[in-house]
């Protein structure tokens, strides 16, 4: 079986169209420089970080100004040269007000970031690795935000056979990673040869849905020659092709463990801009303080691919790229399948923002909610075999136990259910609302115990 | 402070598949128009007014019983499937006012009572046939034989209501199915094909059936499994009894294309709300029906048992739902 | 053996107690909330069928003989005894099976398909094996009514049900269209 | 020291609650079986509905009377013995002087024993009140079954035969129901009875909830 | 007469009846299994028609769930109401006493006080719903959605609307069972004695302007309230006033008198309802208060 | 409340109190029951007697009196009183004691359950001269049509045995040992001609035996 003639997938899922056509062959520009950033500081998943700065302390592109809070936690540095106007709380794309570090730039300065000399990371021990990891504030890029490092830490009695990079971007309109490997291969390849170095697993898998011939190449181009044991699998086109598991079963035809993590099959999961984002830390000191942003939708005028730093307001973003064309837009962050919709465009661009999706509300069809007829479309669709019409019935009647026994808590609301639903039926919606129940229900019970 | 200009919000997934319940329901709407057209071919004007007032009768109940927004319910096209295959499974010379209960008690008792659309257990078009069945043993097994004729009415289907049809004209004939059962005739599959035999309206074509079904199947409409487990049910449990006994016992041929069983396969035991959701429990919900066809129409003391088949399995499809509960990802 | 199956088929099927012949309709109705409860129901139903059966076997051969009409009261007065001296053993002896069967033996004491068994098997004039299989069949019978409404009763807890019609209607509703559904095994294996 | 009219009271309550209130079959849905095996027609409904109430209110009397004899054990058995005695006695009375009545109800007589109404009102009512008030809460109860088996027997009668009491309602072509007279009508008349009554108590208390509403709105 | 006929039917019934009162007798010794005796009491009180309409297999098996708390009497459907309050009563006595908890919602922005950020499109409208879309359209994302989840989650109808989009918990109805904690997106219910009459009905961590530009009755962390009260009973942390109800026995109402906003509230009469325990029913009770028709059907 | 208390605590009984509340349940009811059972025996008896004597007469035409009889190891003997009813038939005479005929009891399933009927049958003949359905589940209004059903009755006016007995559809008669069904209860009508011919088979034999040897 030769990688070049294998195409992979998962069973079930679905065919949304794809609409990346919009940026798909726009190169990365840079987002410039405005007055004021506002940078969260839980923006990863874990502990918040913890500011190191105070009101009024001047501080430098690059420079740390939160340290984190815990393990689980990630350093935050600032994004330019400037001052920091306040510590309060301020509005972020969950909807919730939270601790934001507001900075405002230095207007003068030229907000040039000065390399450092590469690290030699063939001399930091696994622990000084991961430390060098969570001081650069990495997190997953892929959309979750965990803190990479803790990813990168195998914990004792685990191994890791197999590296995967997921390059898949199954989400329709999101070009940020395609654009990323395209652009910097290089980035993607040194990554791995870091990350290798340290985990050193037997085989190296880049996943790349084959509607990105161009990556596929280029990276197969660059794998050859770099001397690891790496293969670029070409993937079909299906959503959520992306997801981690789907990656895992459709390369190496296994599957995760309810509950369990990745590592339990021996794998370990990042995404490409994340691995690209090490490289950069380790080859020129930057911490993560840009990231590459698809701006696209019916709505904006310029759709493009934006690297911008970190704490921007989505309002000058819209400014950059042309503005919007009608004021009644939608405006998701992520893709249309699993993206979170904003109240508003006042807030910042956060490490987890991998494209900013502006819709003509108009364009959004007002939906006839009917019955579940049983169509069983959902079933066929789900791609963690899950039954969602019967989970969609049970939370209707709010028998979230009863969801439990069902296995809601393996649902990762990837939304092909209500993709395909037709009779429009709220039903990932309705499963984040018992997830959250359960969630809470959990805790109160471990802490009443 | 100005406040921003308010905007909308609304749960993801913001893409969505172009199939909507109404449309699925208008498809099949429009696949079983040849039926009703064959019908009116073969049996005459009569059949047309049969099917028209058991839709009527199920579309009126609709729209009178539904709690809400009836005019949602009556466009949805639910309804007026049901009616629609309750007519076809009637007979030609079905008096039009039992027709028209048949078509209210389908829908009063096989859907409105259960809260409408989706909610049903039972298939509504079984229930009002089953209803009229019962009700009416007599009416529902005189068979007039196709007589071609456009605009010929049958006197039975004139009744006055409430009132005893007088089948004057009524030649009734004996449908393959209970000369099989009741004189051991076996009609040749040939006429069985293309409909030249008497039995209640739609099923007499099995030409129009089979394209039609797998008309459905192509556009994924209805789930490949259940017609083929219970006609791949049916065929091997009467090819076992057929080489047992072959003078005793019809052949598979016959067992499938004789009677309601294509309809029954096509349209009615894949009715989604009533069958079972789950890919195993779809296996078991045919053999079940299948089984069951094959029992009655063989040992039963009816002629006919894909309507009794069905409707046991569908009682017993909350069971299947529950036994054949799908493995989820990861826990295999 | 073809006889016994037919006796088995028709108190199985086509005369259902519960379905055709209207017995023991009170646990039909009220006990079948959740599918486990009206299994075990069933369960105990069988096992109480056939004790019902051994016992009016024994009564009617050798005691009913010298006074055929007390037969009613004779067999209500062992059948209770019995099971109530049946409850006890059990819950002494396994508490386990008393709280899966055992305590839904009072329930059935009191049942119209148990006498109903007893009459109708003296009726048809059934010896001993006979009688066993047409408890069994007639217990089987029973549990399968109760199971199928069961089953759909635990589905009518996610539809849509308008509150006009919850609850007993509902049933009885459900009751009927399964009940019509059986009609389609009538004369199942009568002329062969 | 009760009075003399609140006694009344409460014995007119203890009869009329088994009539609609706590109706046996409408509200507490017991007896099921006779209520929808025996009322194809409204005579079999009624003479089923009278047999059960002589079963009713004698072993009731029996019952109060013995309540403090009879030991807690045995107490089901007794009630037993004292209920088939009585059923046994209906049946050869029937047998004797309405064969035709006899035959029509078949063994549903003698499964009057097993009704769960009748030990259910000896075990909750009979064994714990005077002779009185026992006689009073059987014969209610049993106008209730009795009332309710007549009101499926009519039903059944006339959509299913065309004919009420014997007698022809709609002429000689009249089509009847067959269902209505075969198993699954039983279950169907009862169960549009109920709805009927809900929807009914419903429209009443819609109205009576408006009525307070309104009230509650006066100053 | 037919002597030798009478003399064999009675001798039969007769030996039944002692032969299996003998068995069960003795059963009834050899074979005794202790059992709580108020499930034998329950028991009594309830019809004993074995009818199953409860659920349960059986009447005794109703009364052991009912005496082990698993099951509300009113699911016997056919005893009297009067029957199932004399349950209830029963069993309550055993109830063991302590101070009433009640439920307080924690948020005072109805509609009219807390605007809207965002239109809300879908068909899922309850306030879970609303809260996983970008935490729900209100501006304040700490206040109530006003959908009233919590109020279709009480089994015990102890929560109402008010035209207001609040909820109202009737602390008489209240049985602190903390179903509607668990329910509400926002966290906003706390279970606590009656007898703390002080509350701060706000959860935003705003100060100031930030605060009542979005809710007109939030609380804007000024610390009157704390001024006002006695030293350590309310602190200002984190943007919002705290009670310490530690020191709950200090507690004054002129704590609320200069609060700007109205956050912070003082309980007083049918929200407050301090009587530790229900007052004694009269003797031999036999209406039916409450009693609703339609539970007979269900 | 104060209610619950004044339920009067039950003592454990004792065994005694038990084994005598049961023994004398049993003997007072026994007391009831045969008495009752005596008065109404008679009257019982005379009903059933009066209700086989009609359908005898009914099958039987010109009947007068008649004797039962039970076949035992292949020969017909006279019986008294009720005895093992399967195997028993009636000889029917008129005044004059000229045999009219046997009638026969059987069953057979029909559509529901068994149907029971008792045909009046001419040896000399061997035709069957009318039948009686006694007790049947068969549907009403559909498979009942065998009880009442006049075209359906006038089948067994005189219905030849020889060779056997065929059920032919409605309008299909033409030989006297056909049975014209009923048009939608095929089964039901199935199911008497079956239950005559198996009859038939099983009573000819016996009762020609028995005539040849007592010729009255
Ligand atoms: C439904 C779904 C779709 C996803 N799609 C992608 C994707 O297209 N690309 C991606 O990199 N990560 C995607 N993810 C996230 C991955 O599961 C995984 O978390 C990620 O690849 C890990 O890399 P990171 O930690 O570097 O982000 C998806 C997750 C889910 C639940
Ligand atoms: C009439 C018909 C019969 C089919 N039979 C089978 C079959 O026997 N087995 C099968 O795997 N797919 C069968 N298919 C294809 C399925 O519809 C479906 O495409 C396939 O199971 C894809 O499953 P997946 O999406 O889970 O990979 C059949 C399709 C049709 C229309
Ligand atoms: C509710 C119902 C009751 C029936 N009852 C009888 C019956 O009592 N006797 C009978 O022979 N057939 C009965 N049938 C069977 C049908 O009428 C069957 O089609 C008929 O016996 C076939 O006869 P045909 O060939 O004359 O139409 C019943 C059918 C139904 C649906
Ligand atoms: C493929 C398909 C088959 C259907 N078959 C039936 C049917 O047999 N009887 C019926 O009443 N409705 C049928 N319907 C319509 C609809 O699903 C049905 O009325 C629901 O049971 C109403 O809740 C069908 C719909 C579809 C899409
Ligand atoms: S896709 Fe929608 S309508 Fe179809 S089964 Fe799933 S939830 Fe029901
Ligand atoms: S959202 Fe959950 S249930 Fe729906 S398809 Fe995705 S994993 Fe399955
Ligand atoms: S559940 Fe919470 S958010 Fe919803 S109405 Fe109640 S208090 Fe408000
Ligand atoms: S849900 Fe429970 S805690 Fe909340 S108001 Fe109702 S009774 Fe009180
Ligand atoms: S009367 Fe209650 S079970 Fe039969």
């Amino acid at each position: 079986m030769t990688a070049d003639f294998k195409i992979s997938t998962f069973k079930h899922g679905v065919h949304p169209e794809e609409f990346k056509h919009l940026t798909d062959s726009r190169l990365i520009e840079q987002m410039p420089f405005v007055d004021e950033y506002v940078l969260p500081l839980g923006q990863h998943i874990g502990a918040p970080s913890i500011p190191i700065v105070r009101k009024g302390q001047k501080v430098r592109r690059g420079e740390k100004i939160a340290d984190p809070g815990g393990f689980v936690s990630v350093a935050l540095h600032s994004p330019v040269d400037g001052i920091v106007k306040a510590i309060e709380l301020a509005e972020t794309n969950t909807g919730q007000m939270v601790q934001s570090i507001r900075i405002q730039a230095d207007p003068y300065s030229s907000q040039i970031f000065v390399p450092h000399p590469p690290t030699p990371y063939e001399d930091l021990s696994i622990d000084e690795f991961i430390r060098s990891v969570q001081q650069s504030g990495l997190v997953g890029l892929g959309g979750a935000a965990f803190p990479a490092h803790v990813k990168f830490k195998i914990p004792q009695g685990k191994t890791c056979k197999y590296i995967m990079l997921n390059g898949c971007e199954c989400e329709p309109f999101l070009t940020s990673d395609h654009r990323t490997m395209v652009e910097k291969p290089d980035d993607v390849i040194h990554g791995i040869r870091i990350l290798q170095h340290f985990v050193k697993a037997e085989k190296v898998f880049i996943g790349i849905e084959d509607n990105k011939p161009d990556a596929i190449k280029v990276l197969r181009e660059k794998a050859s020659s770099s001397g690891l044991p790496i293969e670029v699998v070409s993937l079909k086109v299906k959503y959520p092709q992306g997801a981690e598991k789907m990656l895992i079963t459709a390369i190496l035809n296994k599957e995760v463990p309810s509950g369990k993590l990745p590592l339990d099959v021996e794998t370990l999961v990042s995404n490409v801009s994340s691995i690209a984002a090490l490289s950069e830390w380790f080859q020129t000191g930057k911490p993560l303080i840009d990231r590459v942003v698809t701006v696209t939708g019916n709505a904006i005028r310029q759709p493009s691919n934006l690297r911008v730093p970190i704490g921007t307001s989505m309002n000058e973003v819209i400014r950059y790229c042309g503005g919007l064309l009608t004021q009644n837009i939608r405006l998701l962050l992520g893709g249309p399948m699993m993206g979170l919709v904003q109240r508003s465009t006042t807030i910042p661009v956060v490490k987890g923002t991998s494209g900013m999706l502006f819709i003509e509300e108009e364009k959004i069809a007002d939906m006839d909610a009917y019955s579940c007829i049983r169509c069983g479309r959902c079933v066929d669709a789900c791609p963690m075999f899950l039954n969602p019409s019967a989970l969609g019935m049970l939370a209707k009647k709010a028998l979230w136990e009863d969801m439990e026994e069902n296995h809601v808590m393996d649902c990762f609301e990837c939304g092909s259910c209500s993709f395909v639903c037709p009779s429009h039926i709220p039903l990932v919606q309705s499963f984040r609302v018992a997830k959250g129940i359960l969630k809470k229900r959990k805790a109160s019970e471990l802490s009443k115990a | 402070m100005s406040r921003p200009a308010m905007t909308t919000v609304s749960t993801s997934p913001y893409l969505h598949d172009t199939a909507t319940t109404p449309k699925i329901m208008w498809e099949v709407v429009f696949s079983l128009l040849p039926m009703v057209a064959a019908a009116w071919y073969f049996f005459g004007l009569g059949a047309f007014m049969v099917v028209f007032f058991s839709t009527m009768g199920s579309m009126l109940t609709e729209f009178f019983f539904t709690s809400g927004d009836r005019w949602k319910a009556v466009r949805d096209g639910s309804g007026l499937i049901t009616g629609i295959l309750l007519g076809l499974c009637l007979p030609p010379g079905f008096p039009l006012w039992m027709a028209f209960m048949g078509g209210v008690v389908a829908i009063g008792m096989g859907k409105v009572i259960w809260g409408g659309l989706g909610q049903n257990v039972f298939n509504p078009a079984l229930v009002g046939r089953a209803f009229l069945q019962a009700a009416f043993p007599t009416a529902i097994t005189t068979w007039s034989p196709p007589d071609g004729g456009w605009f010929s009415l049958n006197s039975g289907n004139a009744a006055w209501p409430f009132m005893q049809a007088d089948h004057v004209d009524a030649i009734s004939t004996a449908t393959p199915l209970s000369q099989m059962k009741f004189e051991h005739v076996f009609a040749p599959t040939s006429d069985l094909f293309l409909g030249n035999i008497p039995g209640s309206l739609g099923e007499t074509s099995s030409v129009l059936l089979l394209l039609a079904g797998i008309y459905l199947l192509v556009r994924k409409i209805i789930n490949w499994r259940i017609p083929v487990s219970i006609l791949t049910t049916v065929a091997v449990m009467s090819a076992i009894f057929w080489w047992i006994d072959p003078k005793v016992y019809p052949s598979p041929d016959f067992m499938l294309f004789s009677g309601g069983l294509l309809l029954g396969t096509f349209y009615m035991a894949t009715d989604l709300v009533t069958s079972p959701i789950t890919p195993k429990g779809l296996w078991w919900y045919g053999f079940g029906i299948g089984f069951f066809v094959v029992l009655i129409r063989l040992w039963g003391g009816l002629p006919e048992g894909v309507m009794y088949a069905i409707l046991l399995m569908n009682a017993a499809t909350p069971l299947i739902n529950k036994f054949t509960r799908i493995k989820p990802y990861g826990y295999r | 053996m073809n006889e016994l199956i037919w006796i088995f088929i028709s108190a199985l099927l086509v005369n259902n107690f519960t379905l055709s012949l209207f017995l023991g309709l009170c646990p039909f109705l009220g006990v079948t909330q959740r599918l486990q409860t009206a299994f075990r129901l069933g369960l105990a139903n069988i096992f109480v069928m056939v004790i019902t059966a051994i016992a009016s076997y024994v009564l009617n051969t050798w005691v009913l003989i010298y006074a055929p009409y007390l037969r009613l009261i004779s067999f209500i007065i062992v059948i209770a005894s019995t099971v109530q001296f049946v409850e006890m053993a059990i819950k002494k002896l396994s508490p386990e099976l008393f709280k899966a069967l055992g305590i839904y033996l009072p329930l059935i004491t009191t049942n119209c398909a148990i006498l109903g068994l007893a009459l109708f098997s003296t009726n048809k004039g059934y010896g001993f094996v006979e009688g066993i299989v047409y408890a069994l069949g007639a217990g089987g019978g029973v549990t399968l009514a109760l199971v199928l409404l069961a089953g759909v009763r635990e589905e009518t807890k996610v539809l849509d049900i308008p509150k006009l019609v919850q609850g007993t209607a509902l049933n009885l509703i459900i009751a009927g269209i399964v009940s019509m559904a059986f009609m389609g095994f009538a004369g199942l294996f009568a002329s062969h | 020291m009760k009075t003399e009219e609140s006694i009344n009271g409460q014995a007119a309550q203890e009869f009329l609650k088994g009539l609609w209130k706590e109706n046996p079959v409408f509200v507490a849905v017991l007896g099921m079986c006779p209520a929808l095996a025996v009322t194809n027609t409204a005579i079999n409904a009624l003479a089923m509905g009278l047999a059960t109430t002589f079963v009713l209110v004698s072993s009731s009397i029996l019952v109060s009377l013995l309540r403090n004899a009879i030991p807690k054990q045995v107490r089901i058995t007794a009630y037993i013995v004292i209920i088939a005695t009585f059923v046994t006695v209906i049946d050869f009375l029937l047998a004797a002087f309405f064969p035709d009545i006899h035959k029509a109800l078949g063994a549903f007589i003698a499964l009057i024993v097993v009704n769960c109404l009748i030990l259910g009102r000896q075990e909750s009512f009979a064994s714990k009140n005077r002779v009185g008030m026992a006689i009073l809460d059987a014969a209610g109860m049993s106008a209730g079954f009795t009332f309710a088996l007549l009101c499926i027997g009519i039903i059944r009668e006339i959509l299913g035969n065309g004919s009420l009491f014997g007698m022809s309602l709609f002429g000689a072509h009249f089509e009847p129901w067959i269902v209505m007279i075969l198993p699954p009508g039983g279950f169907f008349a009862l169960g549009f009875l109920l709805l009927t009554f809900n929807w009914a108590l419903q429209k009443r208390k819609a109205r009576s909830t408006a009525r307070t509403v309104e009230t509650e709105r006066l100053p | 007469m037919p002597w030798n006929e009478i003399i064999i039917a009675i001798a039969i019934l007769t030996g039944l009846g002692l032969l299996f009162s003998v068995i069960l007798a003795v059963a009834n010794i050899k074979l005794k299994v202790y059992e709580d005796p108020r499930i034998d009491r329950v028991e009594e009180l309830l019809p004993g028609a074995n009818c199953g309409a409860c659920g349960m297999p059986g009447c005794r098996a109703f009364a052991e769930g009912v005496v082990k708390g698993e099951l509300n009497p009113g699911k016997c459907t056919v005893s009297a109401p009067s029957g199932i309050e004399r349950i209830a009563d029963y069993l309550g006595v055993e109830a063991s006493q302590e101070e009433k908890r009640v439920a307080r919602v924690l948020c005072a922005g109805g509609k009219n006080e807390a605007h809207n950020r965002a239109h809300y499109r879908g068909t899922l409208s309850t306030c879970r719903g609303e809260s996983v879309v970008a935490g729900g359209p209100k501006d304040c994302s700490w206040g109530c959605l006003g959908l009233g989840d919590c109020a279709e989650v009480c089994d015990f109808d102890a929560i109402l609307m008010s035209e207001d989009a609040l909820p109202v918990v009737d602390p008489e109805k209240c049985t602190a069972c903390g179903d509607c904690v668990e329910i509400c997106p926002k966290d906003l219910f706390t279970l606590m004695p009656v007898g703390q009459r002080l509350i701060v009905q706000c959860k935003s961590l705003l100060e100031g302007d930030l605060a009542t530009d979005r809710c007109s009755v939030a609380c804007n962390a000024c610390g009157r309230c704390a001024a006002d009260a006695p030293p350590g009973l309310i602190e200002i942390r984190d943007g919002l006033a705290r009670v310490n109800y530690d020191l709950n026995h200090l507690a004054i109402p002129d704590a609320t008198k200069r609060c700007p906003t109205g956050a912070i509230v003082w309980l007083e009469g049918e929200q407050q309802f301090a009587l530790a325990s229900e007052p004694e029913l009269p003797l031999g009770r036999v209406d039916e208060p409450n009693y609703d028709q339609d539970t007979y059907y269900q | 409340m104060k209610e619950v208390d004044e339920i009067p605590q039950e003592k454990e009984p004792g065994s005694a109190a038990m084994i005598a509340t049961l023994g004398l349940a049993g003997f007072l009811s026994g007391v009831i029951l045969v008495s009752v059972f005596l008065y109404t025996r008679p009257i019982i008896a005379e009903n059933k007697a009066q209700a086989l004597r009609a359908a005898i007469f009914e099958i039987l035409p010109g009947t007068e009196h008649y004797e039962a009889m039970e076949l035992t190891d292949g020969t017909l003997k006279v019986v008294e009183g009720s005895s093992d009813e399967e195997n028993v038939v009636y000889f029917g005479y008129d005044t004059e004691g000229r045999l009219t005929g046997v009638a026969i009891p059987g069953a057979e399933p029909g559509y529901q359950d068994l149907i029971h009927v008792i045909y009046g049958y001419r040896p000399e003949e061997g035709v069957i001269t009318g039948l009686k359905v006694l007790e049947s589940k068969e549907t009403p209004g559909l498979g009942d049509k065998i009880i009442k059903d006049a075209d359906f009755q006038s089948n067994f006016d005189a219905l030849k045995v020889e060779p056997t007995i065929e059920v032919v559809k409605k309008g299909e008669k033409n030989s006297p040992n056909e049975v014209e069904a009923i048009t939608g209860a095929t089964i039901s009508s199935k199911a008497i001609g079956r239950l005559l011919q198996l009859s038939v088979e099983k009573w000819k034999t016996p009762i020609d035996e028995y005539l040849k040897g007592d010729p009255k």
